[in-house]
């Protein structure tokens, strides 16, 4: 339908100003912590070995002297046209710097978020289909006590088990040493997925089982959590007993009605978890030797990298805005209630 | 007397007609124990139409569900026959077979009875899905079902959403959800409470020419005194899970021999003269958890004796009427 | 524990409920009294007694100092967890202050307000906990300040949308007819039948902050060692888990614990709250 | 006449454009009066309410209450107005705030317009009160949750009564009660009008309350009065078309004035 279609525009270009206009609050929110906190760049930069002059050298060279409305401006134009400034630790751009990194994170958040959403929406399903039994009580302890797992602490215990102890999986690293090749994507997953190259995909898979795991343990317990709730009172609503008066069986009413109606709140769960996720990399990536955004960020702020940490910090905001996008999307085509009410709100 | 020639009509439907559906002491309560239907008993003729008449905490919605076993939290004793078989003792599946087949149910507010988020058509054709009727059969029904109900644009409305209807018109799918599969009985909970007082009665008056149509039997669950007396053959008077009264439209109206049924005509102000004073129930209705014993309308009741504080009155048949009250308004009706 | 001991002790509630509170008050008297509580040892290596496994002696064992990590554990309660503590309370006040003026001031400033909530939300909290930390100089101070203002946006948004709910309710309505003034709606009314959300949110928080602070230090940003702050003690450890695997299991096990029984707190209060819940969580 | 609508219009802007939804609506209520409004959803009546209470600012016209204006009336003038206007509203439960006790809610106007400053003194207004709406006074110390709906829509009349106002509005007062119920509230009010000399705009879409209690008659129909008159006259002999539709759609409890019972359609399949 071209209207529908036309609405959907509509809605895409709101979103998508209120999403520029977040991403310029928090590139200049980012920018005043990074200038108010105490500490002078120009020194860090130049290094502790630096005569006064060559300090004052540095500054000059990268505008630090001029007033801090001159130095955001600056700051803002290069980062309107894609430059995010050089890093110190590494002597690259930060930009390719993140390039570099970026796969391995996204690789990594997107399989825990397949491996948590299909664990918890099984385990939702079954819990709901046989409320207050057994199997649903030991599910919800189990839930519990994973909701409380530091990821951390989870990600030692795994690769102690698994790795060293066991032998099982990898202890680090992203693939084995036969299976590199030229990065197409960055990501091994991806890149052997896109190779057809089956043996080096089982090979990735092998490597990212445990820190996924690690990772999203947490965040499965989370979303069984949302995903049952929702279930249950969907499950408990009128228009349940209706369709269940209409004689459809118990399968279809849970496949059928209430896992899209309760899917809502599991999909914006979900959104805000990419984002937490994107963080929580850093926890997993360090132990288990990935060379990803969390590792690239823990280092930059150890030595200090303005540019490096600004970098990292707005490409994290700019991804949990464009999942936030996303899932908006998502809510939209799944609901046509959410689509009035966004529809004939863009009208006005 | 003018009503005399239509209580005979009445009657002789009654009398005609064979036996469709038969609850007998049926009982539902709750896990704790607390019974929220007490000993139920009934029967609807084919093409009769049966009004279960109360307020809330009366138990009429919960019977309605239990005769469809749909609430599998409750626990429900007594027997339900249809056509001679008891369908409380069915598998589930056979149930299914029932629910919608046989007995159709319609719900009081169509906003939160249908899905919101898939569209009316499918929530009508899914009544004939689930019995094997094929996709372009089943859209043919749904616009046939939703035509006779008085949707013009049948077949471009079944697109839509239910928030995108006006309150007839989701009445009107509700009543095609539950028709479309050409049950026997139609329970309708409530089915014109939400609205106002014009769609009120065009869906009033569709469900009735429908019901003509297709000599469909209705138990018609509902408060209102003014439905009752526009659409029922008989009515059925429920007080805190109870059955208190049983007798035709024209003989409750007439001569209510039950204290509630007299203190409930009596309350409801009338739209067509002026009155001075409602006789007005002292009281609230009683929670079947707070129920008191005996008949547990005795506190709310002027004609209470020790006697209605301590027994339960039996539902004793008098006059081709039932009621159950010790101290019954015996004016005029002779027991049998 | 048997499977069916835990479905009982889930299906009565009532028991579980009570295990809950007196796991949380333990746990709380732990963070007030856990360092008065705990030997001076603790602080001092004993290398002769290094990586002991866990004994009558040394409950949990020792760590690679020597240190007996069960009393170290009872010591740095204070630092993982009263310190969680005071974080959800210093960014629950930011946050109701922040809600409660959109909700009550003019509309231009309630818009500014939530227009910078949302920047709040659209940053992961670890990642800004991360850069603030970092700047202010890695320590368990940095990051409880890092948390404390990164954590208010979700509780301001929050509540904030509650306010607007209650201030539409019939019964606010009725109190503006009866001529309440201003003050009287939102201090009688309107705050009173919203604020009962936080109550719940806090304790669930309170166990999600402890699983924060302690990712920060074990990051490296947060308490640094010798502290007893769990986190760190599982940092410390990793190097030899392999060797001594109880000295990185107790503390986290003891942070799992704290985090588990705090949000089972939430659980608990939330159905007292609303009923209709118990079963759904 | 005490209270008065003179001309209120009132218009939202919403996707399609501005919708009317009071057009040039005028009303009058004559001290000790009963004066009903009968609308159906969407009629406007809420909106009425909203512009008749102050509660909302409408584009046009005149509210006038004991002869003053009641738009853009100072402070001290609404407050005399909110002392002698009260409104009781449909839903006894959420009408009533969960968390204050009977005595708070009852007493809450005598705080709030320093009737009554002295806690023991208020509390015997509460109770003479709970008396007069047939509670007990020993119930001022439970919540209101504790009690039916019938009780609370007493502890509702007693909270707008306790300062004694002149007018009093009711939007669906029993529209959510039982039948055996609403007719104890319907001869509460009318004792109340009787006793206290209480005038009362009644609004709902119940026509056979609306004609128990009221003797004018005011018709609302998609923001405008379409009809106006005495009970009797607006009852038995309504002239709008509208009005006619409306009376002869409400079900009669009588089933000797039904129709003859239909036959099937001959089109039926």
């Amino acid at each position: 339908m071209p209207s529908r279609y036309r609405s959907y525009l509509r809605f895409l270009g709101r979103r998508l100003a209120v999403t520029a206009m977040t991403l310029f609050g928090l590139m200049t929110l980012v920018f005043l912590m990074i200038k108010v906190i105490p500490g002078d760049e120009a020194r860090i930069i130049a290094g502790p070995e630096a005569s006064p002059a060559q300090v004052e050298a540095v500054r000059v060279k990268l505008g630090l002297d001029a007033p801090l409305v001159v130095q955001y401006v600056r700051f803002a134009g290069r980062v309107a046209q894609g430059d995010l400034g050089t890093s110190i630790s590494t002597l690259q751009p930060v930009v390719r710097d993140l390039a570099e990194v970026l796969p391995s994170t996204l690789e990594l958040v997107v399989a825990t978020m397949v491996f948590s959403l299909l664990m918890a929406t099984a385990a939702a399903l079954v819990a709901a289909s046989r409320r207050g039994d057994m199997v649903d009580s030991s599910s919800r302890v189990v839930a519990v006590i994973a909701g409380g797992l530091p990821t951390f602490w989870l990600a030692l215990v795994l690769q102690y088990l698994f790795a060293a102890k066991w032998r099982i999986f990898p202890i680090s690293g992203q693939q084995s040493f036969q299976f590199i090749a030229d990065p197409i994507t960055g990501s091994p997953l991806l890149d052997a997925l896109l190779r057809g190259n089956f043996s080096a995909f089982v090979n990735a898979v092998d490597y990212i089982v445990l820190p996924a795991t690690a990772l999203g343990v947490f965040f499965a317990a989370q979303l069984f959590r949302t995903l049952r709730a929702s279930l249950i009172s969907i499950l408990q609503s009128e228009f349940i007993v209706a369709v269940r008066s209409k004689g459809a069986s118990f399968a279809r009413i849970l496949l059928r009605h209430a896992l899209p109606n309760a899917m809502g709140p599991t999909i914006t769960l979900a959104g805000i978890q990419l984002g937490i996720m994107v963080g929580s990399a850093v926890l997993v990536e360090g132990i288990f030797g990935r060379q990803g955004l969390g590792a690239y960020l823990q280092n930059a702020v150890a030595q200090k990298d303005t540019f490096a940490v600004l970098g990292t910090v707005l490409v994290i905001g700019a991804f949990v805005c464009l999942i936030n996008l996303v899932v908006d999307l998502l809510q939209l085509a799944l609901d046509p209630r959410v689509r009035a009410a966004q529809f004939e709100g863009a009208a006005r | 007397m003018n009503a005399a020639p239509d209580l005979a009509a009445a009657e002789a439907v009654e009398a005609a007609a064979p036996e469709l559906l038969r609850v007998e002491g049926l009982s539902v309560s709750l896990p704790g124990g607390v019974a929220l239907v007490d000993g139920v008993s009934l029967t609807i003729h084919r093409g009769e139409r049966v009004a279960l008449v109360g307020e809330s905490g009366s138990g009429k919605s919960v019977t309605a569900q239990a005769v469809l076993r749909l609430n599998d939290r409750l626990r429900i004793d007594g027997r339900v026959m249809l056509d001679g078989r008891d369908i409380l003792s069915l598998s589930e599946r056979e149930m299914a077979g029932v629910r919608g087949g046989r007995i159709g149910l319609a719900f009081q507010d169509a906003m939160v009875c249908l899905d919101p988020i898939m569209t009316v058509g499918d929530q009508i054709e899914e009544s004939l899905r689930i019995r094997g009727v094929g996709r372009a059969e089943a859209r043919r029904r749904a616009i046939a079902i939703l035509t006779e109900l008085g949707v013009h644009d049948a077949a471009d409305r079944l697109g839509s959403y239910v928030h995108e209807f006006s309150g007839g018109m989701r009445q009107r799918v509700v009543l095609a959800m539950a028709l479309v599969a050409q049950p026997d009985l139609l329970i309708a909970d409530e089915p014109t409470t939400a609205l106002d007082v014009r769609v009120q009665r065009q869906v009033l008056d569709l469900l009735d020419q429908f019901a003509a149509n297709h000599a469909l039997s209705v138990l018609l669950i509902t408060h209102d005194m003014g439905i009752v007396a526009s659409f029922a053959d008989r009515v059925v008077v429920m007080y805190s899970g109870r059955i208190v009264e049983d007798a035709s439209v024209f003989d409750l109206f007439e001569r209510p021999l039950h204290p509630y049924t007299q203190g409930l005509l009596a309350a409801i102000p009338r739209v067509d003269r002026s009155q001075d004073e409602l006789a007005a129930v002292p009281g609230s209705p009683v929670p079947p958890a707070l129920r008191p014993s005996g008949c547990a309308f005795h506190p709310r009741c002027a004609k209470a004796t020790e006697v209605c504080r301590t027994e339960v009155p039996p539902l004793e048949t008098m006059g081709g009427r039932r009621v159950a009250c010790h101290h019954p308004a015996t004016d005029g009706v002779h027991a049998v | 524990m048997t499977l069916a001991a835990v479905r009982r002790s889930v299906q009565s509630s009532g028991k579980l409920d009570m295990f809950v509170f007196a796991l949380t008050g333990f746990l709380i008297f732990l963070a007030i009294f856990g360092p008065l509580l705990a030997p001076d040892s603790i602080y001092r290596s004993d290398i002769g007694n290094a990586l002991q496994p866990p004994s009558g002696a040394h409950w949990f064992g020792t760590d690679d100092q020597g240190r007996d990590i069960f009393w170290r554990l009872v010591a740095g309660a204070q630092a993982t967890l009263l310190s969680s503590v005071l974080i959800v309370a210093a960014y629950s006040l930011i946050g109701v202050a922040v809600a409660t003026i959109a909700a009550v001031g003019p509309k231009w400033l309630d818009e500014l307000l939530m227009r910078i909530t949302d920047i709040g939300l659209a940053l992961p909290g670890l990642i800004v906990a991360l850069g603030f930390a970092a700047a202010l100089g890695p320590s368990l101070e940095s990051a409880i300040i890092a948390k404390a203002i990164t954590g208010w946006p979700v509780t301001a948004r929050l509540l904030r949308s509650i306010l607007m709910q209650t201030m539409t309710a019939q019964y606010v309505v009725g109190a503006q007819v009866l001529g309440a003034s201003k003050w009287r709606l939102m201090t009688r009314h309107v705050l009173p039948n919203s604020l009962d959300i936080l109550i719940v949110k806090w304790a669930g928080d309170i166990g999600a902050t402890v699983l924060i602070l302690a990712a920060m230090s074990f990051i490296g940003v947060g308490a640094q060692a010798p502290s007893a702050e769990w986190g760190a003690m599982v940092a410390d450890a990793k190097g030899y888990v392999s060797s001594a695997w109880w000295a990185v299991a107790a503390p986290g096990a003891m942070i799992a614990i704290t985090s588990v029984a705090f949000s089972l707190l939430g659980d608990i209060l939330q159905v007292w709250r609303d009923p209709s819940l118990r079963d759904s969580r | 006449m005490l209270f008065e609508l003179a001309h209120i219009t009132k218009t939202f802007p919403t996707a399609q454009g501005r919708i009317t939804s009071l057009d040039d609506v005028s009303l009058s209520v004559g001290e000790g009066q009963a004066v009903g409004l009968v609308g159906e959803s969407g009629s406007g009546k809420t909106t009425l309410i909203r512009c008749a209470l102050l509660l909302t600012q409408p584009d046009g016209g005149a509210v006038t209450f004991d002869g003053t204006s009641m738009l853009g009336a100072t402070r001290e003038q609404v407050r005399q107005f909110r002392r002698q206007v009260q409104l009781v509203f449909q839903d006894p439960f959420s009408s009533l705030n969960p968390r204050m006790t009977v005595e708070e809610l009852v007493g809450e106007g005598l705080v709030i317009h320093g009737i009554e400053n002295s806690a023991a003194r208020r509390r015997d207004s509460v109770a003479e009160m709970l008396t007069v709406v047939g509670l007990r006074p020993d119930d001022m110390k439970r919540y209101p949750n504790s009690f039916s709906g019938g009780q609370r829509q007493r502890i509702a009349i007693a909270r707008a009564l306790a300062i004694r106002p002149r007018l009093l509005v009711c939007d669906e007062p029993v529209s959510a009660l039982d039948v055996s119920v609403q007719a104890q509230v319907i001869n509460l009010l009318r004792e109340m009008q009787k006793a206290l000399g209480l005038t009362i705009l009644f609004v709902a879409h119940d026509l056979a309350v609306v004609r128990h209690l009221c003797a004018h008659v005011y018709v609302l129909n998609r923001g405008k009065i379409v009809e106006s008159g005495s009970r009797d006259q607006v009852f038995d002999h309504p002239t709008h078309p509208y009005t006619q539709a409306l009376l002869a759609a409400v079900p009669i409890p009588d089933p000797r004035r039904r129709p003859p019972r239909r036959q099937p359609a001959p089109a039926a399949s």
